[in-house]
């Protein structure tokens, strides 16, 4: 503690970068005003804000994705221009994006090498190369990567470990995180918490992004709290400030998380809505076998690599797997089967598989209940559509509120919100979500959650997929831990720990605790 | 400095910021976009093409704005109309078909067969139709079942199209049907007329209307519209993504093969390898078609604008007596200034989101890479 | 019954293989034990496709085996094709129509193998023999008739062709050496475009704006180096009621046929060149040459032409059942 | 593999068919198609493989036809054959700076390649008069006739295009840079590489080969053919993109592109050799290629 205050007393006097007066505007819209912030050498700075609050925007102001339309920059009180992301790079800036950029087709060693010196030329020993970007990879993250591989292959964590390691190789001064730890699960993110701390020791100063409030507290010694394109605060953990203010800050009114339905449901055992029995996907998953009742949530997690990432799609059938799926006792094998006897998924990857980006608000929320809601003769009935989509706006709080607005201009939080209404408004009973919140600021998650509460409260079923512990202790009804492919334990009841599941999901070891009721 | 003071001194802006951001979230500056303007002006530039195409002729040449002559530029564009009516579809799908060509010639050949061998009108009909379904069933289970990517599988299907015709015309013999020869329920469907109006223009509205609705109003337009736009998303909706797919080339099979039936009574022969000719300029008019829409998607009315731009075009030419040597230059040039003038357009309102999609390349997923 | 009540009588149309054909073959040294490779540069119109199919047949029928090759009028691929078929290394190649500017490596190439080439409707050096009907002669004639059907006086309408085929070019280059002598008749600017692909309906859309940009007298005829183009224009001239202009094209088409037989179309005149008749002779001369008997084989076989009208359609399709 | 098995099958089915005369012959063949479809394949790399919104040049064919004729023409107008193959791949730059700076400009390349390659269409009987026009030199017969090292020199062509692609874009940071900018712009940019360098310059280069592939093309048939780009158009977009069966990952490649021009011709040629009737060759030639990638399709979905 005492190092760090005299680190950033003495860095004060000289800010390594300082942003002042960054305007940004998309059109008609501004989306940053008169944006000021320094960054000290060898600081952590928190940056906070909802979605859509213009943190990403300033990120790629900074390292020159986007043009600022006011304002300057100055790294070591000289001003800078960057107008392309080179620029950012050739002066030690280095940036982990929230979107994760990747060409898919390419091998791990030439993504992460992609534009640095390593492979420019002629490449003559490409092998040399691999060990070197692998040698990196297990350097810098503590995990190892087949330097051969596609990236479209990797896990989205894998990737981000490739994002990681770039972003540390070049030894920048700057190191900027747009929301990291997202696609990570615990272990991970303490990996690359040290990654952090060293660079923060060597001197590096580090702006960090993250909807997970608590990571901020552990890791950042100031926080810059964004709303609305304006920078509304300052604050220091140090000086007193709690999560709780932070929050208030973001959002502009109170929030409390996770209070919703902690006394456990009533599971009716007898009504089984959804049962997996020996669940096998060759590489991920083994005899997963689960049931989830009517009117409980069902939790699981895993270490990534413990065949969590395909989990949901293997269980709507979007994945080929051996073993039996039942909803409701009918045998479902694709997603369209699973739907059609009342099954509702949230994917994960919400851009692409989640939300029509072209399409409107009410487009979406009728896709999978467009007969229901259609006319004689298989024509679609606009009006009954918009009438069905004006109370689901209002009862999940989408915003902007008309139903003709196109969901890809919907922040992230609002299209996840829109992609849960498809399935009120199908009246879907057995649901299957898929890393339901992550990416998503803490207001509209507990607006998802709560509407989750109340359709499983009303009897219907829900799968949660989460490596989000913080989420699954807050949420599920009963927790399955799953490793190495392999269920291993189910956790239930009132006070179960993050850390309890932690242990679990990392050695698999589940006589460790005697809470665990072990399964056959 | 407590938290409050910090706040207060970030808000020394103007009333109208200050007074959103207690409301919190992005909705009111959202709300606050100008969402038409621009986006006009892009859509805009078809139908105004259309217009300056009208009067620069008419300027030219007294003969081209009588109404004889209007005639007969939609009876001209009839067959285009209907092809790219179909690629319409495909590619609302999300894919393409080089075939249809095939799929047009056999449907020819299939009627002119029948009636050659001196079957009723409506069997030669059938006739062709089913040929052409045999054509769009292949392609979907290339590209359904097989997964081939559509380019590849269609342009296949067009080599191997081309030599069932041959194989079924003893080398390529065009199958010539004299006037006798011919049913009245035959002829009708090319060379009838209903009203002074050209029985093959009767054809193609009707089919045009029809699959405008389809794509419009259905159910089934609006699943097929998703599955092409994000197929994964439309899967994890519970839409039967295959069938949707698979539907969506037969469909376009049909409708060619149906070209093809009023290609033959128009033309009273099938010679082979007619309907190669139509696939480029059906793309081009499907293109120029998605410049009309907001979202950048390819519809029938815009499909039509297309098809209209390319027959007037070379209507006008022929009117004052351009050589065709310069004709493919001035239809160049038309086509490439439509689209200098969207992406300028576009680039100028700084947004290249939904709109443009079908003219400019950007992405519009941010999340690129992953899935 | 799914058939039309009424079947019209009328002969099958269509020049295939052995179909009709009167033509003997003389008597001629068997090919038994020969194999001859054809390079058709296509079987698009009635004519080459008919030469090509009989071909094959007389030689099968003088106990020959056949490769044969199309190039679907693709130069580039006629010239493979050429090539292919040096390399299995056949008794003797046949090029039916080319041009000798694209062909005349590959040709050299075919000497140099040492196989005898032989040729048809095509004039190269290197031909041991070629068999046509000669077309400076179809040509002339076809512009002379339309010349004097339309009094020496007036304006046409020319399809600009396929200079590359040499048919086409020959008759094409024929009608304006014919057009000397007429200095009243003028060719209408610009010429219009031949195709390949959709022709009938290509030609009838160009006939029908030209028609409109044309008033009414001052187009007195249109004139094609092939039939298919002209069975679109007459379409278009049908609808337009402007059957004053009369068409004049070549390959006897069945369906130009038809029409010209129609005395209210405005189909005039068409050329027919006997396919049967060519190809007899050409195999004949292949048999010979191979035979030994190769003085009896001339460098050019000349094949009479049939010059089809009005007047003589019915009697012509009778004689040879077309 | 379903390639081998065809290549066995023609190798059995004619002692014609490996002799070192019809290798040469193949290869001959194969060179323009392969030299155009290399600059194709590498616009494909740049741009994306998805043949709707990445990277296409349908310009191709008709550029080689134009440069072609460009250079018959000023061959036959008395200029040197040097200077005219240079006049004839300058003409093709030109549409090349076209199509590059239309993409850059944000259109589709689908759509800018297509009203392109009607221009070059058109230029081309403008310039040829529609008719042929002789390609008279030693130049062109040097490049129709002349062997080195027993190779024809077209076959030469072929595999110096090949090798220097081979070397830039599957060898060198160039080449990566080239995939990253093609499969992902955002990506390629986030890592500092400018995408519109990489893009414009594949038009530019596609051009410049379709130019020299135009040349080949004029002293093979020795005379420019009017509307013979038309006509090879499908050819060259068949053979690029059959190259993603050369691939492990299935990507366009280079050297997939230049085997596949190889494959093609092969096929053409393997079938007439077995005596395949001329009106089964287009069927047979599209089933072996439906074949041959629903093999590779298949394969690679099991592999995922
Ligand atoms: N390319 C763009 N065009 C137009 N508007 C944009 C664009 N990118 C961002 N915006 C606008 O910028 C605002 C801020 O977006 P930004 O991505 O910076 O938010 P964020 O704070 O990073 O949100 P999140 O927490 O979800 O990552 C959005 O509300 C949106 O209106
Ligand atoms: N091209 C664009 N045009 C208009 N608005 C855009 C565009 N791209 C992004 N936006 C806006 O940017 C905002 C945030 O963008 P961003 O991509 O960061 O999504 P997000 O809200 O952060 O979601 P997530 O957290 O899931 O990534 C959204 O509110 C959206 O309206
Ligand atoms: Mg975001
Ligand atoms: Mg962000």
């Amino acid at each position: 503690m005492l190092r760090r205050c005299v680190l950033t007393l003495e860095s004060s006097l000289k800010p390594l970068l300082s942003l002042s007066g960054i305007t940004k505007r998309f059109g008609a819209v501004t989306v940053l005003s008169d944006v000021s912030l320094d960054l000290h050498s060898g600081e952590v700075l928190g940056l906070v804000g909802e979605n859509g609050a213009g943190k990403s925007t300033l990120i790629k102001v900074l390292t020159g994705l986007y043009a600022a339309d006011e304002g300057s920059i100055r790294l070591n009180g000289e001003l800078v221009s960057i107008n392309r992301p080179a620029d950012a790079e050739a002066l030690g800036i280095a940036v982990i994006h929230q979107e994760r950029h990747f060409a898919p087709q390419l091998r791990v060693y030439e993504q992460l090498f992609l534009g640095l010196p390593q492979l420019s030329g002629a490449l003559t020993n490409l092998r040399k190369v691999a060990r070197e970007a692998s040698l990196k990879i297990t350097e810098v993250t503590g995990q190892s990567l087949d330097p051969h591989a596609l990236v479209s292959e990797l896990t989205v964590a894998q990737q981000q470990l490739i994002q990681i390691t770039r972003a540390v190789l070049s030894s920048p001064k700057v190191l900027i995180l747009d929301e990291p730890t997202a696609p990570l699960a615990s272990q991970e993110v303490s990996q690359l918490f040290d990654v952090v701390r060293r660079l923060q020791a060597q001197g590096v100063g580090i702006i960090f992004v993250s909807h997970y409030l608590q990571e901020l507290e552990e890791i950042t010694d100031r926080v810059t709290v964004l709303r609305n394109g304006l920078k509304v605060a300052d604050v220091r953990f140090q000086d007193g400030a709690t999560i709780a203010q932070i929050v208030e800050l973001m959002v502009g009114r109170q929030v409390t998380e996770f209070d919703h339905g902690r006394i456990p449901r009533k599971a009716q055992s007898n009504s089984a809505v959804l049962r997996l029995s020996g669940l096998t996907s060759s590489g991920s998953l083994t005899d997963v076998s689960l049931t989830v009742h009517a009117g409980e949530i069902v939790g699981v997690t895993g270490l990534v690599g413990s065949g969590i990432e395909n989990l949901a799609d293997a269980v709507v059938g979007a994945k080929s797997h051996t073993g039996s799926v039942h909803v409701r006792e009918h045998e479902v094998q694709s997603p369209a089967e699973f739907v059609s006897f009342g099954g509702g998924i949230v994917p994960s990857n919400r851009r692409a598989n989640g939300a029509f980006q072209r399409s409107t608000v009410r487009e979406n929320l009728v896709v999978s209940s467009l007969s229901r809601l259609g006319r004689l003769f298989g024509l679609t009935n606009v009006a009954k559509e918009r009438t069905v989509s004006r109370a689901l706006i209002s009862q999940l709080d989408v915003r902007p509120t008309d139903p003709e607005y196109v969901v890809g201009n919907l922040s992230g939080g609002n299209q996840q919100k829109v992609v849960l209404g498809k399935w009120l408004a199908s009246e879907a009973s057995v649901l299957v979500l898929d890393q339901p919140t992550s990416g998503v600021d803490v207001g509209s998650r507990t607006q998802i959650y709560e509407q989750l509460n109340s359709l499983v409260d009303s009897g219907a079923g829900a799968l949660v997929v989460t490596v989000d512990l913080e989420e699954l202790v807050g949420i599920a009804d009963r927790i399955l831990v799953l490793y190495r492919g392999r269920i291993v334990a189910e956790l239930s009841g009132h006070d179960v720990t993050t850390d309890q599941i932690l242990r679990l999901a990392s050695s698999g070891d589940a006589s460790s605790n005697e809470r665990v009721k072990e399964l056959a | 400095m407590s938290i409050d003071q910090k706040i207060e001194e970030s808000m020394p802006r103007s009333s109208a910021e200050i007074a959103e951001v207690p409301n919190a979230s992005a909705s009111s500056s959202v709300k606050a976009r100008p969402r038409i303007t621009a986006q006009t002006l892009t859509r805009a530039i078809a139908p105004v093409t259309l217009g300056v195409i009208l009067f620069a002729f008419s300027v030219m040449t007294p003969t081209f704005l009588t109404s004889g002559n209007l005639v007969s530029v939609i009876s001209q564009m009839a067959l285009l109309a209907l092809v790219a009516t179909g690629l319409t579809i495909v590619i609302r799908a999300g894919g393409i078909d080089l075939s249809i060509g095939v799929a047009l010639d056999l449907g020819a050949l299939a009627s002119a067969a029948l009636i050659y061998d001196g079957y009723r009108a409506w069997v030669a009909v059938v006739g062709g139709l089913l040929a052409a379904l045999i054509v769009g069933l292949i392609n979907a289970g290339l590209v359904v079942l097989l997964r081939i990517p559509p380019f590849l599988a269609t342009l296949s299907i067009w080599f191997v199209g081309t030599s069932v015709q041959q194989l079924f015309t003893s080398g390529g013999a065009p199958i010539y049907l004299s006037a006798p020869r011919v049913p009245e329920g035959f002829a009708v469907i090319g060379r009838g007329y209903w009203l002074e109006i050209d029985a093959a223009v009767i054809n193609f509205l009707v089919v045009a209307v029809v699959v405008g609705l389809l794509l419009g109003v259905t159910r089934f337009g609006r699943r097929l519209t998703h599955t092409g736009e994000q197929p994964g998303a439309a899967l994890l909706s519970g839409l039967k993504t295959k069938r949707l797919i698979a539907s969506s080339y037969v469909l376009c099979s049909l409708i060619a093969g149906f070209a093809g039936v009023i290609l033959a009574s128009r033309t009273n022969s099938f010679v082979p390898g007619s309907g190669q000719a139509y696939l480029m300029d059906a793309i081009g008019a499907v293109c120029i078609g998605a410049t009309l829409s907001r979202f950048g998607r390819v519809s029938v009315p815009g499909t039509l604008v297309g098809v209209l731009i390319f027959a007037l075009l070379s209507n006008g030419m022929n009117l004052i007596g351009l050589s065709f040597f310069w004709q493919g230059l001035g239809r160049g040039i038309v086509l490439l200034a439509i689209l200098v003038i969207a992406a300028l357009l576009a680039k100028q309102e700084g947004r290249t989101f939904e709109l443009t999609r079908w003219i400019t390349t950007k992405k519009t997923s941010p999340e690129g890479a992953s899935s | 019954s799914l058939k039309e009540p009424v079947q019209p009588a009328s002969a099958p149309v269509g020049a295939v293989a052995g179909a009709a054909s009167e033509v003997e073959l003389a008597e001629v040294p068997p090919l038994e034990g020969k194999t001859i490779g054809i390079a058709a540069k296509d079987i698009l119109h009635d004519y080459s496709r008919g030469v090509y199919q009989e071909l094959e047949a007389r030689i099968k029928e003088l106990g020959g085996k056949v490769i044969a090759t199309q190039a679907e009028a693709k130069d580039d691929k006629h010239v493979a094709n050429v090539e292919n078929l040096i390399t299995q290394k056949p008794d003797a190649i046949v090029v039916i129509l080319g041009d000798a500017q694209t062909l005349t490596p590959a040709l050299a190439k075919v000497d140099a193998a040492g196989i005898p080439l032989f040729t048809i409707d095509f004039q190269t050096p290197y031909s041991k023999n070629n068999v046509t009907s000669d077309n400076w002669n179809i040509g002339t004639h076809l512009a002379r008739t339309l010349a004097e059907d339309i009094g020496g006086n007036g304006e046409i309408l020319a399809f600009n062709g396929f200079p590359g085929v040499t048919p086409c070019r020959i008759r094409y280059e024929s009608l304006l050496l014919v057009l000397k002598d007429y200095p009243e008749i003028k060719i209408i600017e610009p010429e219009l475009q031949d195709k390949y692909e959709g022709t009938i309906e290509d030609a009838k859309n160009q006939i029908s704006d030209q028609l409109r940009r044309l008033p009414e007298g001052s187009v007195d005829a249109i004139w094609s180096c092939w039939d298919m183009p002209l069975i679109g224009a007459a379409q278009a001239l049908d609808t337009a009621n402007r059957e004053e202009i009369g068409l004049y094209g070549v390959d006897a088409e069945p369906g130009a046929l038809d029409l010209i037989a129609d005395p209210n179309s405005a189909y005039q005149f068409t050329v027919g060149q006997p396919t049967d008749a060519i190809a007899v002779r050409s195999a004949e001369n292949i048999a010979r040459f191979l035979g030994g008997e190769e003085d009896k084989v001339r460098k050019t076989t000349y094949v009479d032409p049939i010059f089809i009208d009005k007047e003589n359609v019915a009697k012509v399709r009778a004689d040879l059942g077309i | 593999m379903a390639l081998a098995a065809v290549l066995v099958i023609f190798t059995l089915g004619s002692p014609y068919f490996l002799t070192y005369g019809n290798i040469i012959t193949i290869l001959t063949q194969a060179s323009v198609f392969a030299v155009a479809g290399v600059g194709l394949a590498i616009v494909i790399i740049c741009g994306g493989d998805d043949v709707l919104s990445g990277g296409i040049d349908l310009s191709s064919g008709a550029v080689a036809g134009l440069s072609g004729a460009v250079t018959a023409v000023l061959t036959v107008s008395g200029a040197n054959t040097f200077l005219a193959i240079l006049g004839g791949l300058g003409t093709a730059l030109v549409i090349g700076l076209i199509n590059g700076a239309s993409v850059l400009l944000g259109l589709r390349p689908l759509l800018a390649t297509l009203a392109t390659m009607g221009i070059a269409t058109s230029l081309e009987l403008v310039v040829s008069n529609n008719i042929k026009v002789v390609a008279e030199g030693s130049l062109f017969v040097a490049l129709r006739e002349g062997t080195f090292l027993g190779l024809p020199l077209s076959a030469w062509t072929l595999l110096l295009v090949g090798a220097v692609s081979w070397a830039i874009y599957s060898r060198s940071s160039w080449g990566i840079n080239s995939y990253a900018v093609g499969q992902n712009p955002t990506a390629a940019t986030v890592a500092g590489i400018s995408v519109n360098k990489y893009r414009f310059s594949s038009y530019l280069i596609s051009s410049l080969l379709a130019g020299v592939a135009g040349v080949l093309l004029i002293s093979r048939l020795s005379a420019a053919v009017p509307g013979i780009g038309g006509q090879i158009l499908l050819d060259i977009i068949l053979v690029s993109y059959m190259s993603i069966i050369f691939s492990n990952r299935l990507l366009v490649s280079v050297p997939g592109t230049v085997l596949a021009a190889i494959f093609v011709a092969a096929l053409s040629n393997g079938l007439t050799l077995i005596g395949v009737e001329s009106q089964w060759v287009g069927a047979a030639k599209g089933l072996l290629i439906l074949v041959v990638l629903a093999s590779v399709t298949l394969k690679g979905r099991s592999a995922k």
